[in-house]
Order: structure tokens, then C-alpha cells, then sequence
């Protein structure tokens, strides 16, 4: 495959993706995106001691969409809630191997349907989290990378 | 890996037949058209030939034929044209929601220089509805373009009733025919059309090399200004080895036009039912039977379109979201809008679209490979709940 | 009987390297460059490699260079683009009296859509006077336009001065360089140039493709509306296959632009020499140092023009009466008249040019036959009277 | 020489043109045609006894000029003046076997020297000739035939 728009990486995760799928009971669970922009990533969490001991998403995008969820959930599991919200859509694009530039926003929409999950667990257990600061799960990501 | 182009409607390849007709034109009888020494007027001569094997296809005179560098171009220079040169007529212009770009823009253009536009509405199966359409039309009404068959769901507009409508009214008639062209019968006269948008790169032709059909009573202001070329309509050095391209891609289509016709209904009709008994929650967007021979338009709910597209070329298969143009930013398309097809439904949508070079083979294993997709992502949508 | 061609400026031959890096774009690689398959790509690939060749020939960067269907499309994009996007700054445009048509029957059409046009006068070799052209800016001066070189007579326009005075006034600068391409050393930066019109098939590549330079600072609207082709600034599916032949040719007059023109430089200069010693009263029309390197023309008086075409087509050689897009009607050409040439010696006007593939025993050939046609038709010219 | 605008008559006569050239002391002289059209035909008689003994031509313009100053020539030596006064461009065009459209004004340019020549031997010699009768030397025959 020349010329490819994405790497084999990327496809990798693409055509087999890490904790796809759905969980029984999570602790957490978050939604972000709409079907206008195209895509929707869902993700649950199990958390224990303030480490996720597991995560699981689905998503309706496109193939960035799900390696982006694919590498990011991957990058989660087993941290503690305050290094996960450390990830970022930079570090899951390294961790990709890069993304072409039209399709970042895929890597921003997992890094915000995490912290989604997080900021609703926050909520429903009352906690505050640094990484949270500033945080809005109603952010649209799609506003500040589509041209 | 095995390689299935289900792409036809995007883009065809040239057939060796058509390619054989250009050789010679790049490198020896390389003359400009123009010139009066013998290079030049083998030039012409293959030139006029072209122009007389686009002309049949359609049932023109060929002095009614005006090559150009494409469809895009046919119909800039149709609309634009009949907008400026009527502009003391009215400023009126009836089109529909779902023409392609080339004329979607085109309108909106003219519509920030003082017209004003109707884009009728069309049906779930996308087609134009008559009444509405007479209704539309005003005293101020000076042009009427209608796309022949639509790019993305094949559907094919009653293009004879509203020539008679328009010729009643003495309204200029423009279609874009760009996809009508070569696999739906055309007579120019017969349906009362007076401009018609062609591109050869859609039947078998070259890229960069399309026509227009001005009816000889229309007066149609230059586009593109300069030499004398095309009997003084538009300028610039004529692309001889795209216009021979053509005209033998025209030939070809011509002579094969019901064999073709046949053959692709045939394979997209064995696609489309391939795919519903195999594959659920599956529907055909566009017209069941007024639609163009090769054209399949299908939602597969619940997995995303770009997924389905990225894991067909994955897989070697080439398909798209619906007009190539679009298709490096996959959004909703205007016309699944235009059809009513939800939202979710729209980017769930793919076009396959089969030509003269396509196997039943090819398509059973584009069959496989998309029961796999839906199996596979269906089952990680956030919408998906499994049915039973 | 021997074939010689002496209109490279009317067209060139597409060179073997030229066509054999298109072939495989046509029937194999065909994709449509929009499409995100695999297919698609690989024509994308293709034409961005093209890009880059057609930018580095002029020291442009590749963003910058939009192609279009050839020269004429780019001369009417820059200067009804600009004209229209910059009217209510102002309405005048200065050109030149010794445009091609391209350039001068869009300004006529300009000139009807409210615009005012000054046409430089040029001196006897067919040059502008710098203090004639800055006494002609204007308050409502918008743009400049001024051929690089000139297609009948070569003559070569002082183009970094123009530029120098047009960037120091804030005036857009456009130049029709579809002659100067590949036979002069042009950098758009050095030279202060803000759009630049070129085509293919003057330098040994395709018909019917070419380019247009936008400085990344100009604002140009489009003028063909359709599709998000070329960056969204010019629609309609890419002419793959030309795109690919205009950058391998592009590449190719890159590679060896200083071999070139020294080697037409001294054909030109031997066929000169070798017709002022054989036959009288002959003068060469245009610039006798600054013109093109291939450009010879020549006034042969007492014999009409298309007399001396006839007789040398008769006999296989390929010239011209100026601009191949005027030939078929003989007329005294506006460039020839432009620099003063009597209105016979005008008509007695016949343009050479030669090219990579010209000899000196074509040229040896082609003055012996000049040689018998002005002994022949003088002796039956009603002007003529035989010297001594 | 396939695709030709002329066929090989016409190439021929223009190649070799028959009754070209100077005429010493000739009976009659007419030219029609001007520079700015880009054609000038001269002709020269020679008339004994109401015949054309002799017949010459100059011409400056396009090789069916030449070809049609060719045959125009031949086709009234030796006859009466009424006789050459019958010779219309058609009849050039026939001889010629056919030209193209936009040259069919350089065969009634020949036609039209022909009658300059016999309307200035008439003015000469105070004679009448049906064949003249509303002819007029100054008529422009590319008024008529140029688009
Ligand atoms: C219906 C329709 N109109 C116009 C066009 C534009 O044609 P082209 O790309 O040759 O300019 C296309 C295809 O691209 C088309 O499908
Ligand atoms: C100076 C000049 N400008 C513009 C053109 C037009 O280019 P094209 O014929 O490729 O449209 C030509 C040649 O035809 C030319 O010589």
C-alpha cells in the first residue's frame, strides 16, 4: 500500500482494535462527539483506588477515530486517574505514529471522551482532579481543527 | 491482494482502444489544430472527427459541439453564460438540490451577482416532481438546469417532460449529463435539451477533456476569451489528444450502449441483492429502477463510512462516500440530505458504482468483505444493539 | 520527401520521457486524485510530484501554482480574477499592445463590464518604455499584465524592472510567460511577479494543460466553481495524465534550460545569417538581441505570407504568419503592426521557430527553398522590381 | 499530402501558374485588390480584332490567388472579349476542381481583374460590351465573401 494516508500502524489498530467493545457495570462512562461532525466515542471505565483497571469504547468515526480510541485506551489502562488525564491527543498521535493533519481531531475526541468519563465519575463522586481544571465536556473539538 | 474498482462513476480508466487513437496525436502528428501546413490539419481532422463521434452519441449536429476541459467547465460556461446574456430577461434561474458541485457553486455565484435561484426539491427516490417544478417558474425564469442522473444515487429526472415544459415556455434548458452520458439513451432533439454538460473521463475517455452542446438557436457568450479555436466559442489550443480520446470513448459508448446498458444493470442488480439477503439492516438508497445501470447507493446503518471505506482499501477495493470531489472531507452528502435520509444514515452511506470491467467475482468478494466490516463494527458502535 | 518543423511556437512535440511518465496514468493508475483509495492516492502522489516540478522551473513554491486547462485559461482566470475581486479599488488595468489574444480579447471584454484598459505602445523591436508605463499607472490602477515574451516577434519585455515598479506601487503584476517558459530564466520572487500564466504544450509536454503562479499574498476569486480540486481553487477532476506530462516536461527544461537555449540560441542566429546572405530584401521583425531564443521572424517583400506557407508546406515545412490561433484567416497581425511594419511587409511576414529538435540541415534546406520561392513569386508580384 | 485545403490542381497551377508575369506594351491593363485585403490581381491583354491574343498576370496573395489567376488566364486566351466577359468565378472554381470556402473570394478577384482590364479597354477605345453592364471596378469582392 504506497502512498498511504495512514501508516501501518494506525491500520493495525484500525483493523484490530484494543478494547473495543462494550463492559458490564462500569464505574465511569463518557460520551463526546456527535453524528453531525461524523463522529461519536463512547468510553467505560472500571476504576479501583484510583487506578482504571479497565476501559472499553465504541465509536462511530472513521478509521483514525477507532486507532486513535484503540492506542488511547491502551495508553490508560492500569494508570492512576491523574495520569490518564495526562494523556493527551499529542502523546496518542506519537504512539500512532502520526496522524495526517486533517484527521487530528479524531485524537482530540478520544483524549476528551476519557476525560469526559473521568469528569462524570468526578461528579458522581464528588472528587476534583487537577487534570480536570478548565475541562468541558461540551467542547467540540471539531471547532477548532476543521477548516 | 485482489483489486475491485467500484469506482466508475468517480472516474473510469481509459480503454486501450481509446488510448491506441491518441498515441500517435502526442508525439508525431503533434500539429496544432489551427495551423494550415499538414501537421495541423491531420490535427484538425482527427479534431473534427471527435467532434463528429461526440455529436452521435447524443444526437447533435457536430457543429453543435464545443470541446472543453471537462464537466466542470460545461457548466460553468452553460450557466454563467445564459445567466449574463438574459440578465435583461430576468434573473431567475430553476435548478434542484442535488446537482453536483460544479453547478451547485456555479449557482451560488451567480446568486451573490444579483439572481436568484429555486433548487427544487426532490423526492425520497430523488426525483423532481413536474408540477412543482412548472409551478416554479416565473416570467422572470431564464434558465432551467437539471442534472440528467444524479452522481451519487443514480436517480434519473424525467429530462423529456420538462424539455417540453421548457420549450413551451421558451425557457433555456441546461442538463448536466456528465453521468448520463454513455449509459442512458440521449437524443438532444428529441428531449428538447438545448445545453448539455459531457466529460470524457466518465466514459472510458480521458481526464481534462469534456464537451458542451449549445442548440444552434441558443446564443451563448464566450466563457474562455482569446484565439478563435472551436469556431471562435472557446479559446485556447485545442486538447487534441483529450478530444480524440473522446470522441473514440464516444464511439465506443455508442456502439455498446445497450450491451452496456444490460451487462452493468445486471451486475449491480446481483450486487444489491447479494448484499440485502446477506447483510442486515441494509437499505438501497435512490430510485429501485430509474436509476443509472451502474450505480449502488446503500446505508449500512451503524458503522461510520469512512470505517467502511478505509477497510475496503484495506482490502484493495475502491469505493466511495458519494462524489469523489467531497470525498477527502467526509460529510453528509447535500443530496442524502435532499432525499431525507437521516442524518446517522447519510454518513453511513456508500457508493459502489460498476462498469464494463467488472466480475460477479469481483463482487462476491466485495460482498464478504463488507459482512465482515458490519459484523466487525457494528458490534463497537454506540448505536448498535444486536438484534434477536 | 524531408519533414521539417519550424512552429515550436505554436506547439511543440511531447518529448518520449514526457509520455512515457504519463502512460501509465491513463489506463493503470487511473484514480480519481479526490478519492481517498488506494487508487487515488497514487494519482494524488503523481500530481503533487508535478507541482513541485512546475514550481521549482519558475523559483516558486508549490502551493502556489494551480493548473488549469492551458495558457488561456490562466491569462482569463488572473485577469478577470483580479479585475473583478479588486473593483472597488478601482477600475484600470495597463496591458500592452502586443498581448496575445488571450490576454487582449479578455480585456475587451473587461472594457465592457466597466473597466478602462491602457495598451502600452512598444517601440520598434516590440519593447514598453518603463517611463511610458509608469506615467500610465493611475490612482485606480489595479493590475498590470504584460507578456513575458512575445509569440510572433520573441521580443522579451523587461520584466524585473515592471516588477520592481509594480510591487513598489501595491499594483498586482501579472505576466502571460506561456512563450518565456522553459526559454528564459524566470524566479517569480526575484522578478516581483504575482501571477504568471504558462502552458504545457510549449514546452514539450501536453495539449490542453496548463498553469497559473498566485503569489501566496494574492487574493484571486476562482473562476471555474465546482468541486474542492487544486486546494479548492480551481474545481473539476484533474487532468492526471497532463498534470504528469506538464511536470516531467517542466522537469526536463529545468535540467537543461541553459543547454537549450544556447543551442536554439545559435540555430536561430544561423538560419538569420544564412537568409540575410542568400536572399534580399528580407528584414527580421523584432528584437535583434532580447527575444526569444528560438524565435526568428522575417518580412520577405513583395511575396504574400501565406504564398510562401503554401510552397513550403508543399514541401514539408511546417511555419507560420504569426499566431497559430489567427492562421486560418491571413491577416496583418496586430503585433506587426504594433512595431510600425508597413502593412505589405506585414503580409509578407513569416514567423520560424525552431526547436530541440531542429538541425541545420533543416534549416539548410528550408533557405534553399526560400531562396526559390522569393525568386519565384517576386518575379509575378505587382510591387516587385528587380534590382541592377 | 493527405487532408489538403487543395487539391492537386489547384497546387499545381499554383506551383507552376501558366501567363504570369510581365507583358511589354500590352492593350489592356486593370488591377483590382488592395494591400489591406491582402490580395492585388493584375492583368494584362493583348487584344487583336475583339480577340485576346495574349494574356499575363501579377499577383500578390495566397496560392489560390495564383491558382485561380492561372486558369482565369487560360480559359479566355484566344477568345472574344464577350466570350472572356462570360467567364464567371464559378466556372474558375469548376476548372479548378473545387476550393475551399473562405478562398472562393480569390476566384472572383480573377473574374473581377479580367472585367477591370476589359472596362478600361472599353473606356479607351469608347466601346460597349453586354457582358459589362453594371460592372463596377471598384466593387470590393472581399465585402461580400469574408465573414
Ligand atoms: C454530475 C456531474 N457533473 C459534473 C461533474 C464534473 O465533471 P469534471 O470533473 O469532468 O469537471 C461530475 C464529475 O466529476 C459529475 O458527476
Ligand atoms: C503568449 C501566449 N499566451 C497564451 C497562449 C495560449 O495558450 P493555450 O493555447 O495553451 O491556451 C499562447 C499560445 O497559444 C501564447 O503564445
Amino acid at each position: 500500500m504506497g502512498n498511504n494516508m495512514f501508516n501501518d500502524k494506525v491500520i493495525e489498530h484500525f483493523m484490530n482494535p484494543h478494547n473495543a467493545g462494550e463492559m458490564e457495570n462500569p464505574d465511569a462512562e463518557g460520551t463526546i462527539g456527535s453524528p453531525v461532525c461524523g463522529d461519536i466515542m463512547q468510553i467505560f471505565l472500571k476504576i479501583e483506588d484510583n487506578i482504571i483497571k479497565d476501559v472499553k469504547f465504541k465509536t462511530f468515526g472513521c478509521g483514525s477515530a477507532i486507532a486513535s480510541s484503540s492506542v488511547a485506551t491502551d495508553m490508560i489502562k492500569g494508570k492512576t486517574i491523574e495520569e490518564a488525564l495526562k494523556v493527551t491527543n499529542k502523546q496518542v498521535i506519537e504512539e500512532l505514529g502520526g496522524l495526517p493533519s486533517q484527521k487530528v481531531h479524531c485524537s482530540v475526541l478520544s483524549e476528551q471522551a476519557i476525560k469526559t468519563a473521568i469528569y462524570n465519575y468526578a461528579k458522581e463522586h464528588n472528587l476534583e482532579f487537577e487534570g480536570l481544571k478548565g475541562f468541558d465536556p461540551n467542547y467540540d473539538p471539531h471547532d477548532h481543527h476543521d477548516e | 491482494m485482489r483489486e475491485v474498482y467500484l469506482d466508475y462513476s468517480a472516474t473510469t480508466p481509459v480503454k486501450k482502444e481509446v488510448l491506441d487513437a491518441m498515441l500517435p496525436y502526442f508525439t508525431q502528428e503533434f500539429g496544432n489544430p489551427s495551423s494550415l501546413y499538414r501537421k495541423g490539419r491531420e490535427s484538425r481532422a482527427a479534431l473534427e472527427k471527435a467532434r463528429k463521434q461526440v455529436a452521435d452519441l447524443i444526437g447533435a449536429n457536430d457543429r453543435e459541439i464545443f470541446f472543453t476541459s471537462g464537466g466542470t467547465e460545461s457548466d460553468n460556461w452553460a450557466v454563467k453564460g445564459v445567466a449574463f446574456a438574459n440578465k435583461s430577461k430576468g434573473n431567475h434561474i430553476i435548478t434542484t438540490k442535488i446537482e453536483h458541485h460544479a453547478l451547485l457553486h456555479t449557482c451560488e455565484y451567480l446568486e451573490e451577482n444579483g439572481f436568484e435561484v429555486t433548487y427544487l426539491d426532490v423526492d425520497k427516490y430523488g426525483k423532481i416532481d413536474l408540477n412543482d417544478f412548472e409551478n416554479a417558474i416565473r416570467d422572470t425564469t431564464i434558465l432551467v438546469s437539471i442534472i440528467f442522473a444524479n452522481n451519487e444515487i443514480g436517480t434519473i429526472q424525467p429530462i423529456k417532460e420538462i424539455g417540453e415544459i421548457t420549450r413551451k415556455r421558451g425557457i433555456i434548458f441546461h442538463t448536466d449529463a456528465v453521468q448520463a452520458l454513455g449509459n442512458v439513451d440521449i437524443n438532444v432533439n428529441e428531449m428538447n435539451i438545448d445545453l448539455l454538460s459531457m466529460s470524457a473521463h466518465k466514459i472510458y475517455g480521458p481526464k481534462g477533456i469534456g464537451a458542451l452542446y449549445v442548440n444552434r438557436k441558443v446564443k451563448l457568450p464566450n466563457f474562455m476569451h482569446g484565439g478563435a479555436q472551436e469556431y471562435k466559442r472557446r479559446a485556447g489550443t485545442e486538447n487534441v489528444t483529450g478530444i480524440i480520446g473522446f470522441g473514440k470513448a464516444a464511439e465506443l459508448a455508442k456502439e455498446s450502449l445497450h450491451e452496456h446498458i444490460k451487462k452493468v444493470t445486471d451486475l449491480r442488480n446481483y450486487f444489491i441483492q447479494s448484499v440485502m439477503e446477506k447483510i442486515d439492516e441494509v437499505t438501497l438508497n435512490g430510485h429501485p429502477t430509474d436509476r443509472l445501470p451502474g450505480n449502488i447507493n446503500m446505508t449500512f446503518a451503524y458503522v461510520e463510512g469512512e470505517t467502511i471505506l478505509l477497510y475496503l482499501d484495506v482490502h484493495g477495493i475502491s469505493a466511495s462516500s458519494g462524489s469523489a470531489c467531497s470525498s477527502s472531507s467526509f460529510q453528509a452528502s447535500h443530496v442524502l440530505q435532499a432525499i431525507g435520509i437521516p442524518l446517522e444514515n447519510a454518513l453511513s452511506s456508500i457508493r459502489f458504482t460498476v462498469g464494463d470491467f467488472t466480475t460477479k467475482e469481483d463482487l462476491d468478494y466485495v460482498v464478504e468483505t463488507l459482512m465482515v466490516i458490519t459484523d466487525k463494527y457494528r458490534s463497537i458502535s454506540p448505536f448498535y444493539k444486536k438484534k434477536g
